[in-house]
């Protein structure tokens, strides 16, 4: 095995464990932008999970499942958003319930039921396939890791580019100026909630019916704190955030490879790794100057 | 000026207590709302048993069974009680300083752990190992959630995001305690297999309790936790600190203002809230009946739902009492279905949705009331506008 | 004015471009809005001219788009329309310029400007269209600046920009002078009047300064408690009467005249401790010195070696336009923010500001500008409120004495005249008046030496305002050393015996009242020296 | 002062013999229906998942094929949590179950449950790895993990040696003793036949992530590793299809899937809790089940644990019983290999 493979297959490894990540931070970077903290995220991406599995597995069709998937990540967005830019219920609150909701439910119906497995189709690119290095873990993977090349250009468009997502920011940074300039902040918030249920969702939906193949008790195990962790870090920039995915995810690809190449770390201090990196960021990079100023905070016309 | 009313009331205090019975039209709405959730909470979870083939009535009669049917049971249900509390009377500390923690999980674990350290490794002997084990469980987890105070105080860092990821943090902490020999990890006992987990703490450092079992038995914890409910509730109430603390949580900028150290209060009020969590962490591993060792899941989601008791008790330490034995019970329920077929994690459904039927009642309620008003302006819009005189310019 | 315009003016186009009918507004109890007739033409700038809280925002946010009324009707022309939210209005050609908050700070001013619209986003073209429009109305500005690094004139003139670009048939415009200097304010009415005489547009100017309506508008309608109590030509009313139906009473233009925002008509009467001096501070030993502060915000110097000095028993006014520092000095006197620089003295001696309650435990105390945001806990009671800066005093061993409390309360809510159902009635649900009192008597009841009012009266209904000015004076004669932050001219005339200045954070000037004159006063405000 | 950790080690142990174990006992009377209120109910509390169709499942299928088929009634709870498990096990007897059945060892801190009175009328069964106290109350059933872990190694050995290859993996959950242990035998079996192979251990933290045991695999495929064993729990399944799809041979961990076609093993290592329950419980239901007592199960001399080769030539099944066959008869001494092997 020369050194060549031995990276391939990390980076191969690697991104298959960011894709997930991925998926949920462009939703969860979105969500933050517009000030709509949300630690549910984990709960729409193991609900989605259950959801792609549980319909590839009565309809025979991986793909139908991945689509189940995000609209199960919607209906959380939805309620999430409506609970708490609708009803004004504290966020954070909604999001622990959410997350405690979702993880009983699923591992409720998980014990009374059985599924098979299933998986998407995996695309191999013919030519650049061979490309040394980068060519296997690039171009040959399951079909929706190419959703990707869609969605993270389209979510820096609709936040940066986009007249809905310069609403978003305005409504991020300074509510009660834009609500006077006539957008509808909490409207706003629900929608990029929704947008970030349906990445999110497919992230979830991606990690069973795409990697994995089938579901087990809490199999998102903390993806979607990662994904909150790796906004953090990535200071509220889009490519930063990715970066932190990309990050974490090779981090542990590294750890599930490198005995493979004959190399042990602490498994505890690679667990821990990506919270830590992004407490650091925030304690090193005075990330307070970056962030949405209104983040979290719920907003009422006529309060200030 | 007009005539205040405890002018006319000798006894403000009381007047006061009567202003509490008598429910203002927002009250009544809010009970009827939360019943009407209750209700839904406790429907929906019906259909999800019924849905799966398992039958409701049997879930529930398991649940009483498991949890009040006997002293047995009402045994198991304080022994959840007692940490649940502690955690939830903490919680209710930060709440009221406007400070969110949401790191308690974290927080108990690392009670416990250093609870553990103290019990097995500091050579003391009789009642004063309990108490060294509590005191550092409390002053440790402080400590940890201190941290996040700190954070926040010199660079900015999210209280609620820190509180969070330092959960994470604590866990893998506690793993490798216990997976590590020199520092927590069972001894090896000649060539037998060892667990990730702790000795067994030594008798003189478990919690006492009341009562014999199988009958009735009140353990140490509980009374712990009532104590710490009373304390903290007219400590909040009555004290000067508490009046700065509740000042602080409804406008720091008017306590700031008034001469109150923010920050070192908001501080202390995030520190008390994690010592809580963390007695509640020595609470679980000295338990008079229990595992008595630390495993990294001996804080067994008490954090989380000590915080959905505050928050169900609307960080009112005195509800919490309540509202804690109802999440207790529930808990010790949970280990009854497994009779009827249906899975205990109903447990864990029933609880979110009954959380939210107590936490969205009274926004509800004031959504609607807006709501109304705006319906009326709505039809107002339709009806035309009673022509005044023209005005001549 | 020309004869052209003045003719123009008597005889305004037929149909109005706008008018209100019989709009009815109320939150809960509250009435804001009450049967308001209003009609507004073309080539005339309307002054909607009524005491705080009197309505005026509220009327102006339904024609916006943003409240929905309860009842009335609005007349586009001749057509009957239905605004249900700004881009509505906007679509029929309304545009407001807010009184608060209406700029994302960390956008753009392009950004900015186009927000609201809809359609695709084109940034050139966008940029242009700034461009275009600020060199039309003579409102330079670069349209790729981000707002935060903005001044609060150039703010003002982006929103205007906003605005102007959507070629409003009607512009609103909400208090605006509020954040500007005298030039600036006179810049302003050049282009409002631009706006109007060469564009034929309507313009809605909002204030509740007598002063202003009388110079700037045509045409004025005044509102009280909701409903409108009178309307004339501008040129056909006076000061006194415009006066007098804002209030609902006769109000001298002498002694009332600054709570109207009017420039008084004779001075203080001699005797009073507002007398003016000659500029030079009183013989006897300052009881509040500030040496030398320099306050350091992102980079930007927001106070720079600021000093002055209050003598026991005087009123020193320091005016400026906000924005300047006064906000910044005063939440340094509140123990908000430590300067990097410079020092507090009390009664001779320094203060340590990196102590809490070291400047009330000195003997300051402090009337703040936001009293909702730092004055007061709106959700605590009103006994609580009353001694939560004298806490010491109602506890015994750590343990708050509910009996001791209600006492002093009591006592205070009958010294100020407070106007509370109870003492423990929320302060959230007293009017603002009563709020402001509460913080006065507050601060008074620990017996300062220093008492810095931070725009003690805005939001205050007239009566209010006496009120405080009777308060501030008599706590002067009580030899208190009163520092009154202020960017009402008027009042400051009205009250200080010496004028500050303060211009973009630093002390332009000091000046007696008597040598205060309004152009004086302009120059250093602008930040020439004197 | 600081005590060291062993001071506080509990005092316990001296392993006794196994036979002075096996002698004494008592028989509870009326078993099955030890509690004597009509009905048999039979309480399982397992520590994993109870649907991860290997290790945790087989033991609660087992045993609710046996109930049903004797019309008894069993209450099954899955994921308990160590902490929980004396809670768990309390709520069992509360319940009037007959007998309580632990899924695994590591849930023994329920053990003292069965001293308390709630508890008194019922039988409890205890899987062990040898380091748990017998008491009067329960029945031990002991296999040395070494033993089948060994003999897996020796399987997977002998299919590696006929291809030539040098080169197996392990994979499995945390890195603690009951893991490395079984590793560290794996790969003694393994080069009892192949003595220059090499074993990659990897650990994934989590015997349920399925990704990371996934991505784990692939690394170790990657590497030309051509025998994985994937000691998992929910994750096996995972590990497994992909080992398949490479080509890779795989071990079942502790059941028979030698059947299974999705995905498919080559050798079943057969260490399964449900087949030594399967003993105990008829035992039981024969009024035979003596408390205090440990049925040690050894390889080689009882029908649990064993391993078989599903594809094997016979020229490999026979190596492969005559080598089981020799640790049952002593010639080998399983402890002494690892010792030699293993590290
Ligand atoms: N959102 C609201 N909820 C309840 N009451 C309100 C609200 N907005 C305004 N009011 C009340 O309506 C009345 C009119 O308010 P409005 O803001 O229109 O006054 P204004 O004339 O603009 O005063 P100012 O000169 O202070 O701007 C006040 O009594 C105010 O308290
Ligand atoms: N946000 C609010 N919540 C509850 N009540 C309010 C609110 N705002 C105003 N009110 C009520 O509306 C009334 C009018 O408020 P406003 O501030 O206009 O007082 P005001 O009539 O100008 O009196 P003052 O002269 O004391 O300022 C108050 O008495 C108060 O009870
Ligand atoms: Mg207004
Ligand atoms: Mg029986």
């Amino acid at each position: 095995m020369s050194a060549a493979d031995d990276i391939s297959t990390i980076l191969s490894s690697g991104i298959r464990l960011t894709v997930p990540l991925a998926f949920a931070a462009c939703g969860e970077y979105l969500a933050e932008r517009a000030g709509a903290m949300n630690i549910s995220v984990e709960a729409m991406m193991l609900g989605a999970a259950f959801g792609s599995i549980a319909t590839a597995s009565a309809t025979g069709s991986a793909t139908t499942g991945l689509l189940v998937g995000v609209l199960i990540g919607l209906l959380i967005g939805f309620v999430h958003g409506n609970l708490s830019h609708r009803l004004e219920i504290n966020t954070f609150v909604v999001g622990l319930v959410l997350n405690a909701l979702v993880l009983g439910l699923t591992s409720y119906l998980i014990t009374v039921s059985t599924f098979d497995s299933h998986q998407v189709a995996q695309v191999s690119v013919p030519w650049l396939r061979d490309i040394p290095l980068i060519g296997h873990p690039l171009f040959v993977e399951r079909w929706p890791v190419y959703l990707l090349l869609v969605i993270i250009p389209l979510t820096w468009w609709l936040v940066e580019r986009s007249r809905w997502g310069l609403e978003l920011r305005a409504v991020g940074e300074q509510p009660q100026a834009a609500d006077v300039t006539g957008i509808r902040v909490n409207l706003r918030r629900r929608q990029a909630l929704l947008w970030c249920g349906a990445l999110a969702g497919l992230g979830g939906a991606y990690l069973a019916v795409g990697e994995v193949g089938s579901f087990n008790q809490n199999m998102t195990a903390g993806r979607g704190y990662i994904v909150i962790a790796a906004v953090i870090f990535g200071a509220w920039r889009l490519g930063r955030t990715l970066l932190g995915c990309a990050l974490f995810g090779l981090a542990d690809a590294m750890r599930l490879a490198l005995p493979a190449l004959g190399l042990t770390l602490n498994s505890q201090l690679l667990v821990v790794a990506p919270y830590l990196l992004a407490l650091l960021a925030m304690l090193l990079f005075a990330t307070r100057h970056r962030e949405p100023r209104a983040l979290g905070q719920p907003f009422e016309r006529g309060s200030t | 000026m007009s005539v205040s009313r405890e002018e006319l009331a000798p006894n403000a205090f009381g007047s006061r207590l009567l202003a509490l019975t008598r429910p203002g039209p927002a009250a009544w709405q809010n009970t009827v709302a939360t019943a009407v959730g209750v209700v839904v909470a406790l429907l929906l979870s019906s259909a999800l048993i019924a849905a799966t083939g398992g039958s409701p009535a049997a879930s529930v009669q398991a649940l009483f069974q498991g949890s009040v049917a006997d002293g047995t049971a009402w045994t198991t249900t304080l022994l959840y009680t007692a940490p649940l509390l502690l955690v939830a009377v903490g919680a209710c500390v930060s709440a009221r300083s406007g400070v969110f923690n949401i790191g308690q999980e974290g927080q108990v674990l690392v009670g416990a752990l250093f609870a553990a350290w103290v019990g097995l490794r500091l050579a003391v002997t009789g009642p004063l190992l309990l108490v060294a084990m509590l005191l550092t469980a409390a002053l440790a987890a402080g400590a940890w959630a201190g941290l996040s105070s700190l954070m926040y105080r010199f660079r900015g860092v999210n209280i609620v995001v820190s509180t969070l990821l330092m959960t994470f943090v604590a866990q893998q902490l506690v793993a490798f305690a216990v997976n590590t020999p020199w520092l927590l990890q069972e001894s090896r006992v000649g060539d037998a297999v060892v667990s990730p987990q702790s000795n067994p703490l030594p008798v003189s450092g478990r919690l006492g309790s009341f009562g014999e079992y199988p009958d009735l038995q009140v353990n140490g914890g509980l009374l712990l936790a009532l104590v710490g409910a009373v304390v903290v509730a007219v400590v909040v109430a009555r004290t000067r600190w508490g009046f700065r603390l509740t000042m602080l949580g409804l406008n720091p900028l008017a306590a700031k203002h008034a001469g109150v150290r923010v920050n070192a209060l908001g501080g202390a009020a995030l520190a008390i809230s994690g010592a809580f969590a963390g007695l509640a962490g020595a609470v679980l591993l000295a338990s008079p009946v229990g595992v008595n060792r630390l495993q990294p899941g001996i804080a067994m989601n008490i954090g989380w739902d000590g915080l959905l008791v505050a928050l169900v008790a609307r960080n009112r330490p005195l509800l919490a009492v309540p509202v804690a034995l109802l999440f207790g019970v529930l808990r010790s329920g949970g280990g009854f279905l497994a009779a009827t077929g249906v899975p205990p994690f109903l447990v864990d459904v029933v609880k979110a949705l009954l959380v939210l039927a107590f936490v969205a009642p009274p926004v509800v309620t004031a959504v609607i009331r807006r709501r109304r008003a705006g319906a009326r302006t709505a039809r107002a819009e339709r009806r035309p506008a009673p022509v005044a005189e023209e005005v001549a310019l | 004015m020309t004869e052209d315009e003045r003719a123009r003016e008597l005889t305004p186009p037929s149909a109005p471009a706008l008018r209100l009918r019989g709009i009815r507004k109320s939150y809960g109890p509250v009435v804001a809005c009450d049967a308001v007739d209003l009609a507004v033409h073309r080539g005339e700038i309307h002054g909607l001219l009524g005491e705080n809280g009197a309505g005026k925002s509220t009327l102006m946010k339904i024609l916006l788009g943003l409240v929905q009324r309860d009842a009335g009707t609005i007349m586009h022309g001749d057509d009957p329309v239905e605004i249900g939210s700004p881009q509505e209005a906007v679509a029929l050609g309304i545009g407001m310029v807010h009184q608060h908050f209406s700029l994302i700070e960390p956008l753009t001013v392009w950004e900015n400007v186009i927000l609201g619209d809809t359609g695709k986003i084109d940034k050139t073209a966008a940029c242009d269209q700034v461009r275009e429009v600020s060199r039309r109305y003579g409102l330079p500005i670069d349209p790729l600046a981000r707002v935060d690094r903005l001044s609060a004139g150039e703010r003002q003139r982006v929103e205007l920009i906003k605005c102007l670009r959507r070629d409003p048939s009607v512009l609103v415009l909400d208090e605006p002078t509020s954040v500007l200097t005298q030039a600036e304010s006179a810049e302003l009415f050049t282009v409002l009047r631009h706006v109007v005489r060469s564009e034929n547009r309507a313009v809605i100017l909002i204030s509740h300064k007598l002063a202003e309506i009388t110079a700037a508008t045509d045409r004025v309608t005044v509102l009280r408690r909701g409903r409108v109590v009178f309307h004339s030509g501008t040129a056909d009313t006076g000061p006194q009467e415009l006066a007098r139906r804002m209030v609902g009473r006769e109000v001298s233009l002498g002694a009332e005249a600054a709570a109207l925002g009017m420039l008084p008509v004779d001075g203080p009467a001699p005797g009073e401790p507002g007398t003016p001096g000659d500029g030079t501070p009183p013989a006897a030993a300052p009881a509040l010195r500030l040496r030398d502060l320099t306050v350091t915000v992102d980079g930007v110097r927001v106070l720079s070696d600021l000093s002055l000095d209050v003598a026991p028993g005087e009123i020193l006014g320091l005016y400026g336009v906000e924005g300047n520092g006064q906000a910044t000095l005063g939440d340094l006197l509140s123990g908000l923010v430590v300067p990097d620089s410079g020092a507090v003295e009390i009664s001779g001696r320094p203060v340590d500001l990196n102590r809490p309650g070291a400047l009330h435990a000195a003997g300051l105390g402090i009337v703040p500008e936001d009293r909702h945001s730092s004055g007061v806990v709106l959700d605590m009671s009103v006994a609580e409120n009353l001694v939560m800066k004298s806490l010491d005093g109602v506890t015994r061993r750590g343990f708050v004495s509910r009996r001791k409390m209600y006492a002093e309360a009591r006592r205070l809510v009958a010294e100020f005249n407070i106007v509370t159902p109870s003492m423990d009635t929320p302060v959230r649900s007293l009017s603002g008046g009563n709020q402001q009192r509460v913080v006065l008597a507050r601060e008074l009841s620990a017996g300062p030496a220093v008492l810095i009012a931070a725009q003690p009266t805005h939001g205050l209904d007239v009566g209010a305002i006496e009120d405080m000015y009777r308060r501030l004076r008599d706590a002067a004669s009580g030899g208190v050393a009163v520092l009154l932050i202020s960017t009402e001219l008027e009042e400051v005339m009205a009250l200080a015996s010496r004028i500050a200045v303060i211009s973009s954070g630093r002390i332009t000037g000091v000046l007696s009242t008597g040598e205060a004159t309004a152009e004086r006063l302009g120059m250093l405000v602008g930040g020439v020296a004197a | 002062g600081c005590a060291s950790n062993d001071a506080t080690a509990p005092q316990a142990t001296a392993p006794a013999d196994a036979g002075a174990k096996t002698d004494g006992g008592t028989v509870p009377a009326g078993q099955p229906d030890v509690n004597g209120d009509g009905k048999v109910v039979i309480g399982v509390l397992s520590p994993g998942d109870i649907n991860d169709k290997g290790y945790y499942q087989s033991f609660v299928d087992t045993a609710e094929a046996f109930a049903t088929s004797k019309g008894w009634t069993i209450i099954k709870r899955g994921s308990v949590n160590t902490s929980e498990a004396l809670n768990a096990a309390r709520a069992l007897c509360q319940q009037k179950v007959d007998m309580v059945a632990l899924g695994a060892s590591e849930l023994r801190d329920a053990i003292p449950a069965s001293e308390e009175p709630v508890c008194g009328n019922t039988a409890w069964y205890v899987p062990s790895s040898d380091n748990i106290q017998q008491t009067p109350k329960i029945v031990l059933s002991t296999d040395e993990a070494d033993q089948s872990m060994l003999a897996a190694g020796y399987a997977a050995g002998l299919l590696m040696k006929d291809k030539g290859e040098t080169k197996a993996g392990f994979v499995t959950g945390p890195e603690v003793d009951f893991t490395t242990t079984a590793a560290k035998a794996f790969k003694a079996g393994i080069r009892l036949v192949v003595p220059e192979a090499t074993l990659t251990t990897t650990y994934s933290g989590d015997l349920n992530d399925s990704a990371k045991a996934k991505e784990a695999t692939q690394a170790q495929i990657s590497q030309g590793v051509k025998v994985i064993y994937p000691y998992l729990g929910g994750a096996t399944d995972a590990s497994a299809e992909l080992a398949n799809a490479n080509g890779v041979a795989t071990l079942t961990p502790g059941t028979d899937r030698c059947a299974s076609t999705k995905p498919t093993f080559d050798i079943s290592v057969l260490f399964s809790p449900g087949d030594y329950f399967k003993a105990a419980l008829e035992e039981f239901a024969a009024a035979k089940l003596q408390l205090g007592t440990e049925k040690v199960w050894k390889l080689g001399v009882d029908p649990f644990p064993t391993v078989k080769l599903c594809n094997g030539t016979p020229e490999q099944n026979k190596q492969l019983e005559t080598f089981i066959a020799d640790v049952g008869s002593g010639k080998i001494d399983p402890k002494a290999e690892v010792q030699r092997l293993g590290s």
